[in-house]
């Protein structure tokens, strides 16, 4: 490496900071109170947080710590017993999937959730299928708005193939594909939904480092360039404090720490409960 | 609003005029439920085992059956024709492993659920090719004169059958819940390749699964056949245990017993009291319905295992 | 290298979206339009056309309806000969009651109806999955015959409860039903009739329904998440299969035998329909087709057969062996393709494009 | 087993003339008649020996696996060619349930429980081709809970319930409950938490040392297995494209640059990462 | 070059009904046979038969029927469809292709009114007429029609087309006489029957039970009724619940069971003799020899006597050749089976002299009832002839109903 590439580094990341900072607003969503059981098991409980506009937010924490359950809750697929949600200032008592989507919350799933039947440009066209308006008759005849509108959404969807690199696999049914970009597919799919909020649950799992990097880059790119606010969940530290705002910690469905990946890395209790010795 | 009056009241103005018949019925509903259970037993055992929908489970019960009546017509006695049915359920179990379920290993259900269909023409047609398809009596000696319990009519011949199917049950849910076969069993149902990647052998389990579901078909097979004639209609008995099924659960060994009398009693109660009021002939519809209604409260049957639904 | 894409570039994403995307897929799809529609009129005989053509139309009708829901939505049906009932039902009392209209709003109409029946039906898979809502739909198959056979309004009050259906004329004196109706008339009615149904649902599988069918067939949590209503997409797949199930019941009833009772819908129905789909290949609106050539096919094929091979004498032999032979042909084919008949002419063609090396 | 073997740091080439434990040779596999997905791979594995199969994302690591397992056959793959052969014997023809009997046991790629079992069940069902009776189960049964004292906590619940991780441990210990002499591991870190990866690893090394098992182990988390491993392969697009001890590829400088993150001036943090860097290496 | 006379066999010897179909086609079969070993053929010209199996499938018969119809040098003589559902299908197509159909005791009923369906041939008696020959047993039975009033019968019919034939005229009968008339319906293929026999034997306990069933149906009846005690002296079944398929798999509980029936029960005719001597003594019969003279075979022979005969008096107006279905059509409208005519056929007694004009194609042939005894069908009554004066109106008013709807002329037949 040259010393100037270095530095270049430096400076985009110093622009990168600032410019976060202005980017950064208001709460977009915040979780109150959420308690969740599933007949004995207390998967949630009480848990509160915050998610600001164009931020990075991580949820870390020990493995069956409710992670994915929170997120099952924010998008309304499960219904916690105890708990409300504000989103932009306006307080929500129930979130239902379709709800969710409306509002433009988009996610990927821990354990790929893709259609196996359907091809990748299919996949991620069923994200645009709340933007599209033609009726039955209109798509039976291919005529009118069904093809207007067809045509219009695979150029959006297009961009966002040629975004993540994903052209040669477009006629591939997913099923198929290796794990990797499976991911990759997920991750387009919930793009094409246009979020304002995306949620993330492990995305870099089962990648290589060179991937992880990739799906980084993915990432931070959507943050910035389309200001989407995101929320992770992530096992890999180095992933998770480099490149998120701020952290929640949960542990056995309690709230353990919230805040910046520096105050979070260096709290003893998060130590205890999850970081372990972390090598690096 | 007379009519609404006709059929929501009048029938069971008419239970409660007629108690002992009503009760009657009751009793007759309930022991034709215990022979579709009979049926819905085989069924349960293979889905529980493999997480195959069998179709076939009709066609066995008939081809047992036909194998049974013709040895004895052969001029067997009664243990060599049991014993030679058995043989021939075993055998049809290992060939079906071998020839279909083998080569469509990890397939996805619907593609099995064809594949016992397809077995269901192959054995139809091969069990009349061989026996013909002439009615035959079947006379294993069961009574079938009516018991007459003070006013009440009961059949002797259900009330045998009531007790045979009670052991067959209680043997088979012991099996399933308590031992390292069951509990195998039910982990190929789950995940066929998870299965063989511990070790399980696959042929062996589906050979097990499937002798037995054969040996429970050939007892529904004589018992049916003892009622109706050995003939190509027991194999259409399967469509009245499909209600019976869903009812009890796909996966639940007593499940098939109380879907049994649920749909037997439901289903005679209401074509006696009911039926008449819209033309009759519920019974071919009732049975799929109140199974329906129960499946709107719980989707997996009385006693299916939950449906797990997770991302 | 006879079959290949290369060099074939899309220069438009709506040349990317079209149906055929090869070349040579067009030429054969157009050779076997002029094969059907020219061709076959031409030099087909009555037996061919009558009894081997329309039933093979309408069952690929039928089974186009039953893989819109079955193989598209993934909601697996046995109430398909229910729903063809219903429409065979509501196209005669249509016809009956408005002598007038015309043959192809009658279907049109009966097909709504259908459709309608089968939203209610459909109900219940907003909480019924799999193989208990499968046995669920036998309560329609079941529910519906029985009413068709019960109550006597549905047939005009026939002693006997078969309905024919009256001639009707597509234009002038063009007769399509009743005794009137030359073989080719119905055969072209039929054929035409099916093929702008079967381009309507290509189109249909392909953009945004088609998708959401599919979608909460492979993965309904994910779908509802991504903003994909289950409930209008499952009851739209079952109105929209019930549609189709319903103008193949109607045209069953009024082209192919004229007169029918309720029983001509019985089960059996349900499953070959079934049988089809799976056959020709879930989720494949040409597996439709192939399948019901295959069912329809086999079994008269098989029966001529074993006739010609000297079995005549034994009748039932030659039905035995025939439910034989078309069961291990069933099991056969399974095995051999999974995905079905459409899916092995796919991988023929894969094999074509990349012909002559093997991988 | 031996402590011969546990005396000997073991590496994946046999020294001298002893026959590896397995061996493959050269396999090709095609998925569904036409996708050629492996493209001749040979890989040994000495008794005793950790070996790890290191690669991008479809590079073929899991079909590695499971065409040794002959699992490939599920899913309407075939090895086209080439041999595997376990102990001197061929088991290309031989079906999984034989394989595990003569021990070797794979845990799949994205855990796989039996949803309706439940955990201990799960646990049970993994003893199935044992025949040294009830006791010793009981105690093997212990042992995994001692390894996974999460799994002792949900042992009664349905597995089809358990998060992410508890599915993963629940894998590991099915599979342990075979006593295997060879287990087959499929990216066992995946969706763990960094302590629970370290704990896995430290149990599959413990289970090697002390148990004597041998394992192959394909894995994303490049850092963590060459630190357990002893031998490594790696695989690109259906290929080895390098080799050798796990002290030689971790000082390997591409494995370093693509594997582990550490070119030139140490790690570097992910959010610097400017240049998407996905790209055909080694072809 | 021989003459040959081609005439279709719709059979089902597989399917739900298979057992039933089986003695039928069997019965029909033999009687071709014995007509070419025995006399060379109807006045020489060859019979050349060949079945199909139907399995009792309405498609199956649409396309038997089309496979089958322009077979042999001169097309299908004449179609027995066996089946009253393909019998429907089949009424049109066979009329524009010009071949007549022969439903003997079964089909649609009012198609015996010539006028309206020129092709079809329902002799020797309807569901209708036979509907008022049991009632009238029914009335003799309890000492004359004026006892039937207050009366219960019970009618348990199979739900199909078939079944639901007899409703109308009992409904009429009930009106003339006063009876009171439950229905029962039972589901195909009625395997459950239950719940129909203790409303029945338990709670409605009709005086008379009438069955129009058909296949496991029937057995499945009997054996219901024996167990909630119903008497088998006043249980009576139509023709087509009255074979020993019906009452064999219900052993003893089916001894004292009655039936109607339109020919003889047993193999005691000369006819059967023949049968015999010339096919089976030779190892050509149909079936096996001890079931022949079985009731569904007897009517088999029925069948194909009485297309012989119609063919017979076509080749009498037309000459003895091969002849076109049209040609046998118009000897059938001549048909005219004396009782001497029977004699010499072997059967006397077997069944009743018939006779068919342009009108009518049905004749309203009696009936009589037979009774089960344990081994063998036993025949207890005369010959009960239908009360045509009932019957005969319907059927002209429901066949001129249909070819109004269907815009159809009605044929003019000369009167007398
Ligand atoms: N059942 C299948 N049918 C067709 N192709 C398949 C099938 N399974 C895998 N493949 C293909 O085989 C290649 C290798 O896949 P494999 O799963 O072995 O990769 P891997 O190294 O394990 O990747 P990962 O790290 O993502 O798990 C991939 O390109 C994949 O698309
Ligand atoms: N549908 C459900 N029914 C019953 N229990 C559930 C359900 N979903 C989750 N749980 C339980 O809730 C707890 C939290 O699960 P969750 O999947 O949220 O964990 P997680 O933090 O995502 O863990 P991991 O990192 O392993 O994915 C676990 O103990 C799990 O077993
Ligand atoms: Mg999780
Ligand atoms: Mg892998």
């Amino acid at each position: 490496m040259t010393t100037a590439a270095t530095d270049l580094r430096l400076d985009s990341r110093q622009a990168a900071t600032g410019r976060r900072q202005r980017r950064i607003g208001g709460v977009l969503l915040a979780v109150e109170n959420v308690s969740l059981r599933f007949g004995g098991v207390q998967a949630l409980s009480g848990v509160s947080f915050d998610v600001r506009q164009g931020e990075i937010r991580a949820i870390i924490g020990p493995n069956g710590a409710g992670k994915s359950s929170m997120l099952n809750v924010i998008n309304g697929f499960y219904q916690p017993q105890e708990g409300s949600f504000v989103w932009k200032g306006e307080r929500l008592a129930r979130m239902r999937p379709h709800l969710a989507a409306t509002l433009g919350i988009a996610r990927t799933f821990q354990n790929i959730a893709l259609f196996k039947g359907m091809t990748t440009l299919d996949n991620i066209m069923t994200g645009r299928i709340l933007k599209m308006r033609a009726s039955f008759l209109e798509q039976a005849l291919w005529w009118g708005r069904a093809r207007r509108e067809e045509l219009a959404h695979r150029a959006f969807v297009e961009r966002i193939i040629d975004f993540l690199e994903i052209q040669h696999i477009r006629h591939t049914p997913v099923g198929k594909l290796p794990y990797g970009l499976q991911k990759r597919v997920e991750l387009a799919r919930a793009l094409a939904m246009e979020p304002e909020l995306l949620l993330l649950d492990e995305p870099m799992a089962g990648m290589n480092l060179e991937e992880k990097e990739d799906m980084c880059r993915f990432i931070l790119d959507v943050n910035e360039e389309f200001g989407t606010t995101v929320v992770l969940i992530e096992h890999d530290m180095g992933v998770v404090m480099d490149i998120s705002d701020r952290v929640v910690v949960l542990d056995y469905g309690k709230l353990l720490a919230d805040g910046t990946p520096d105050e979070v890395r260096n709290d003893p209790r998060v130590i205890e409960a999850y970081l372990g010795l972390v090598h690096d | 609003m007379e009519t609404l009056e006709h059929i929501l009241l009048q029938p069971f103005r008419s239970i409660a005029e007629t108690p002992m018949f009503f009760l009657e019925v009751l009793i007759g509903g309930l022991m034709s439920g215990v022979m579709y259970a009979l049926v819905a037993l085989g069924f349960v055992l293979i889905f529980k085992a493999s997480g195959v929908f069998n179709f076939a489970q009709g066609a066995m019960v008939l081809f047992a059956a036909l194998f049974f009546v013709g040895f004895l017509e052969l001029g067997w006695p009664v243990w060599l024709a049991v014993a030679g049915s058995v043989v021939v359920m075993v055998a049809l179990a290992f060939a079906i492993e071998r020839v279909v379920l083998r080569p469509l290993v990890n397939q996805p259900p619907i593609i099995l659920f064809m594949a016992t269909i397809g077995i269901t023409f192959f054995l139809d047609g091969f069990g009349q090719t061989i026996w013909g398809s002439d009615v035959r009596r079947l006379d294993v000696g069961i009574p079938t004169t009516p018991l007459i319990v003070g006013d009440l009519y009961i059949n002797q011949f259900d009330l045998f059958a009531a007790v045979i199917c009670g052991l067959l049950v209680t043997v088979l849910a012991l099996f399933f819940q308590f031992t390292p076969t069951g509990r195998a069993l039910r982990a190929v149902a789950d995940d066929h390749q998870a299965a063989m990647s511990v070790g399980i052998p696959l042929n062996v389990i589906w050979t097990i699964v499937w002798s037995v579901a054969g040996l429970v078909g050939l007892v529904a097979g004589v018992m049916w056949g003892s009622k109706l004639g050995v003939q190509f209609n027991l194999s259409l008995i399967a469509l009245k245990a499909l209600p019976v099924l869903i009812l009890g659960g796909f996966t639940s060994v007593p499940g098939a017993i109380v879907g049994g009398l649920l749909v037997g009693a439901g289903e005679k109660v209401a074509e006696v009291f009911w039926g008449p009021l819209v033309g009759g002939a519920v019974e071919d519809w009732f049975a799929y319905v109140l199974a329906l209604l129960f499946l709107l409260v719980r989707p997996q049957g009385l006693f299916g295992e939950r449906i797990i639904e997770r991302v | 290298m006879i079959y290949r894409e290369t060099g074939q570039f899309k220069a438009s994403y709506a040349a990317d979206q079209a149906i055929f995307r090869l070349v040579e897929d067009r030429i054969g799809m157009g050779a076997i339009l002029f094969l059907a529609f020219v061709v076959m009129p031409l030099v087909g005989s009555q037996y061919w056309l009558e009894t081997i053509m329309l039933p093979f139309l309408i069952y690929s009708l039928a089974a186009i309806g039953l893989n819109l829901l079955t193989g598209y939505a993934g909601q697996l049906s046995l109430g398909t000969g229910g729903f063809m009932a219903c429409g065979a039902f509501s196209a005669y009392k249509l016809a009956t009651a408005f002598p007038d209209l015309h043959v192809l709003l009658v279907l049109v109409l009966a097909g709504s109806i259908t459709a309608a029946v089968g939203i209610l039906f459909g109900l219940p898979s907003l909480r019924i999955k799999g193989f208990y809502l499968a046995v669920a739909t036998l309560a329609a198959q079941f529910f519906l015959l029985w009413l068709f056979n019960r109550v006597p309004w549905f047939t005009n009050y026939s002693s006997s409860g078969v309905i024919s259906a009256p001639p009707l004329a597509i234009f002038g004196d063009i007769w399509v039903t009743g005794f009137e109706a030359t073989p080719v008339a119905k055969y072209l009615f039929t054929l035409s009739l099916v093929s702008i149904l079967a381009l309507a649902a290509k189109n249909m599988t392909r953009l945004k329904i088609g998708r959401a069918w599919m979608a909460i067939r492979d993965m309904d949590i994910a779908a509802e998440i991504i903003g994909i209503r289950p409930m209008t997409t499952k009851l739209s797949a079952f109105a929209i299969s019930s549609f189709y199930c319903g103008i193949a019941g109607a045209l069953w009833a009024f082209v192919y035998t004229g007169a029918v009772e309720a029983l001509a819908f019985e089960i059996n129905v349900s499953f070959r329909v079934l049988f089809m789909i799976i056959i020709g290949g879930l989720g494949t609106i040409c597996g439709s087709f192939m399948g019901a050539a295959f069912i329809v096919l086999l079994p008269i094929f098989l029966n001529n057969t074993l006739l010609a091979l000297g079995l005549a004498e034994a009748v039932a032999l030659a039905s035995h062996l025939e439910a034989m032979i078309m069961g291990a042909l069933i099991i056969f084919f399974l095995i051999v393709e999974p995905h079905g008949l459409a899916r092995l002419w796919q991988i023929l063609k894969e094999k074509l494009r990349r012909w002559p090396f093997p991988y | 087993m031996s402590t011969a073997v546990l005396e000997r740091p073991p590496t994946g080439r046999p020294v001298g003339e002893r026959e590896p434990l397995l061996a493959v040779h050269n396999i090709e596999v095609v998925y569904d008649h036409v996708v050629l997905v492996l493209k001749g791979v040979s890989l040994e594995v000495a008794e005793g020996s950790i070996v790890a199969l290191l690669g991008a994302n479809g590079a073929g690591k899991t079909t590695t696996l499971k065409a040794i397992s002959n699992l490939l056959r599920t899913e309407r793959g075939e090895v086209t060619r080439g041999s595997i052969v376990f102990r001197g014997e061929d088991v290309h023809a031989l079906d999984p349930p034989a394989l595990v009997r003569r021990g070797v046991v794979q845990v799949m790629e994205g855990r796989h429980v039996f949803e309706h079992l439940t955990v201990e069940e799960n646990l049970l069902t993994g003893a199935y081709t044992r025949k040294d009776g009830r006791e010793a189960i009981r105690r093997d049964l212990e042992m995994v809970y001692d390894y996974f004292p999460r799994l002792r906590e949900r042992r009664r619940s349905l597995a089809g319930y358990t998060s992410g991780g508890e599915q993963q441990m629940c894998a590991i210990g099915r599979a342990l409950m075979a006593r295997p002499k060879v287990m087959l591991l499929d990216e066992p870190s995946m969706g763990l938490a960094p302590q629970l990866v370290e704990e896995i690893f430290e149990i599959v090394g413990r289970l090697n040392r002390q148990e004597g098992v041998t394992i192959l182990l394909a894995e994303q988390n490049t850092n963590v297995a060459l630190r357990y491993a002893h031998y490594g392969y790696i695989l690109e697009n259906g290929r080895v494209v390098l080799d050798g001890t796990a002290e030689a590829l971790r000082n390997n400088e591409d494995v370093k640059e693509f594997y582990l993150g550490l070119a030139g001036s140490g790690r570097k943090s992910f959010r610097d990462i400017k240049s998407y860097k996905r790209r055909k290496r080694w072809l | 070059q021989e003459k040959v006379q081609f005439i279709p066999s719709l059979v089902y010897r597989t399917g739900p009904y298979g057992p039933n179909g089986e003695p039928f086609a069997n019965g029909v079969a033999d009687y071709y046979n014995l007509v070419n070993e025995r006399d060379g053929g109807i006045n020489g010209v060859r019979i050349m038969f060949e079945e199909c199996d139907t399995q009792y499938n309405n498609d199956k018969g649409v396309e038997c029927y089309e496979r089958l119809k322009n077979k042999g040098p001169t097309g299908a003589a004449i179609f027995s469809p066996l089946s009253t559902g393909i019998t429907y299908a089949l009424i049109e197509r066979a009329l524009a292709d010009k071949i007549p159909i022969f439903s003997m005791g079964y089909g649609r009923t009012d198609a015996a009114y010539g006028r309206v369906f020129p092709h079809v041939f329902t002799v020797p008696a309807s569901y209708w007429s036979q509907a008022t020959s049991i009632i009238q047993y029914i009335g003799a039975q309890e000492g004359g029609m004026d006892k039937l009033k207050g009366k219960k019968i019970a009618l348990v019919y199979h739900d199909s087309a078939y079944g639901k034939e007899p409703i109308t005229t009992l409904q009429k009968l009930k009106d003339m006489f006063g009876y009171e008339l439950s229905l029962f319906a039972v589901a195909h293929p009625g395997l459950e029957q239950k719940a129909t026999w203790l409303e029945i034997g338990r709670r409605l306990r009709p005086n008379w039970v009438v069955m129009w069933g058909w296949g496991v149906m029937n057995s499945t009846a009997i054996k219901e009724a024996a167990a909630v005690g119903y008497p088998m002296e006043r249980f009576i079944g139509n023709w087509w619940s009255g074979s020993e398929n019906d009452v064999k798999p219900a052993g003893d509980a089916a001894i004292g069971y009655k039936s109607a029936n339109f020919h003889g029960a047993g193999a005691d005719w000369p006819v059967h003799r023949d049968i015999f001597t010339y096919l089976y003594d030779k190892g050509k019969g149909a079936g096996q020899r001890d079931r022949v003279g079985e009731v569904l075979y007897n009517r088999g022979i029925a069948n194909a006597v009485i297309v012989t005969e119609a063919i017979r008096t076509a080749q009498a107006m037309y000459g003895a050749r091969p002849l076109t279905g049209w040609e046998v059509r118009d000897g059938f409208e001549k048909l005219d089976l004396t009782a001497e005519r029977l004699k010499e056929l072997g059967l006397e007694g077997f069944m009743q002299p018939i006779k068919v004009t342009c009108e009518d194609h049905e004749g309203g042939g009696p009936v009589y009832i037979q009774q089960w005894d344990g081994k063998k069908w036993q025949r207890i009554s005369d010959w009960i002839p239908p009360m045509r004066d009932v019957v005969w109106p319907m059927m002209v008013e429901s066949a001129t109903a249909y070819a109004k709807e269907k815009g159809i002329a009605l044929r003019d037949c000369p009167q007398g």
